[in-house]
């Protein structure tokens, strides 16, 4: 085992839980003394992975399962958001700014992902699912100061 | 998610509170509507999110789906009480260049009806 | 599928994580309106159980898996915390007030899970671990006053 | 968690803040004795856990351990600024009966050694 800690959170495709996943990875991720920008950039990008398996992904139906796995290496965090929907029939077209399947969206999702983390890397079988994988290392904020804080 | 509508002149005040996401975003819609269809006077929209602790594309969505709506009768948009999570959304997506931020309502709805009186701001 | 909504953790024992699984169920049970009292309970509940896996069930060790599944029913929240322990041979005696088999602490768990939840029930075998399962009914309080809440 | 100590006559105010759990008992469980050893004059324990927002069997029984070590030379424990997630738990445990709870730190102290030093409160 090389990583320093794991949380893995699996749940039903409805909105409800786009809120639920982001706190849940915030509170993992809070073990590392991270700043409060880290943090909500952390959240942005799990917001918009799961909403996206939940509208994409499984097109709205709520009875399916998103798996998000959360990993701590010594500074750097690593999420994994997985769903087995529809998947994406062209990633690097999907990734573009601007580019969305759906004409009431703003196609900002994955932009929005690689602005907030260092990496991320998409896999997807069109009828299979897709696995979104990101990183972001986590710098000690200078500005924290946690004289005892265990 | 909290909202609470305003109108003041030809501007609709919508002050939202909590974390503005896919969850909320049916509801935020529907709320919008309904206050520019009540108001068919109001011209400019000004968006208060001081106490808006999160907001993703799911939620920038809906914002600019009224502004799209307003903008066809040369409405305008601005932005009041601008949080570092709001703030750093409305910059990735371009969003601060298409709108206006002020530091207070009143400032908003001045500047607002002063521009759509008058020359664009 | 009856309930209307699930969600699981599976996470690393090590007692960072007993922070991180009260505050996911808390967030996740916060899908129905209740209250804060109640949402103490149910955090201090989840804190016990997955604090005993802990320290019980896994002797300290950081290496193991500690599984909750929480469901909403229409208005029950149902908890499973879950290790593959050690186990407990006497549940009914693990289960009195004030009995641990670590002098350093209270025994005084099982006694606030009961307290804080409307039901508890302990299934264990010796050398194959612990389940603990937990309802609670959550009334919406009157005090509430959501006039805009989604 | 965040722990901030202070001895006042013979009484050591811990003033306790976030989340006491088991993830923060050890170091808990050092600091006190730390202050306990540094202060050997030190006779009664006065926990401020008005900034506590969660407690559970773990953290409480650091602080009953804690008072063992105390009332053995006729120490006692009081707590101030008790809010209910925290007096919830030591009203379940039985700990209300046996600690003395207070609106603040002052009274506890100016209690604490008028019992000491007289008869038992
Ligand atoms: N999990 C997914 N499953 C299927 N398709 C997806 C998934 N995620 C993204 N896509 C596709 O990629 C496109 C771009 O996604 P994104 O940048 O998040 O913008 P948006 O969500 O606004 O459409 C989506 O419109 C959709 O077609
Ligand atoms: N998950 C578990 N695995 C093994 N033993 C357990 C587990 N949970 C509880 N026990 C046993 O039950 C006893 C009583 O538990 P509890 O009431 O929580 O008190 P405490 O944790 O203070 O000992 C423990 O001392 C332990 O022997």
């Amino acid at each position: 085992m090389n990583y320093k800690n794991l949380l893995r959170l699996e749940f039903l495709s409805v909105p409800e839980n786009v809120g639920v996943a982001r706190v849940s990875i915030a509170a993992f991720t809070s073990q590392l003394d991270c700043t409060v920008s880290q943090l909500d950039d952390i959240k942005g990008a799990v917001s918009e992975a799961v909403s996206n398996s939940i509208i994409h992904g499984y097109k709205g139906e709520p009875h399916h399962i998103i798996t998000i796995t959360a990993k701590l290496w010594d500074d750097t965090l690593e999420i994994t958001v997985e769903d087995t929907g529809t998947g994406i029939p062209d990633i690097k077209r999907a990734m573009q700014s601007g580019y969305s399947t759906n004409p009431e969206r703003l196609g900002l999702g994955f932009s929005f992902m690689r602005s907030f983390m260092d990496s991320v890397r998409v896999e997807s079988i069109p009828g299979k699912g897709t696995t979104v994988t990101m990183t972001k290392k986590i710098f000690a904020s200078s500005l924290n100061n946690h004289a005892y804080e265990s | 998610m909290q909202v609470e509508l305003e109108v003041n002149g030809r501007c609709l005040i919508a002050r939202l509170s909590g974390e503005i996401d896919l969850n909320v975003a049916d509801n935020l819609r529907a709320q919008l509507e309904q206050a520019l269809n009540d108001n068919p006077n109001v011209r400019h929209l000004i968006f208060n999110t001081r106490n808006v602790s999160f907001l993703d594309s799911s939620g920038l969505g809906v914002i600019l789906g009224r502004y799209k709506r307003i903008s066809t009768h040369g409405g305008k948009m601005a932005f009041t009480g601008l949080q570092d999570p709001v703030r750093k959304v409305l910059e990735l997506s371009g969003v601060t260049k298409l709108s206006y931020q002020f530091s207070t309502e009143e400032e908003a709805v001045t500047n607002l009806e002063q521009g759509g009186m008058g020359s664009e701001l």
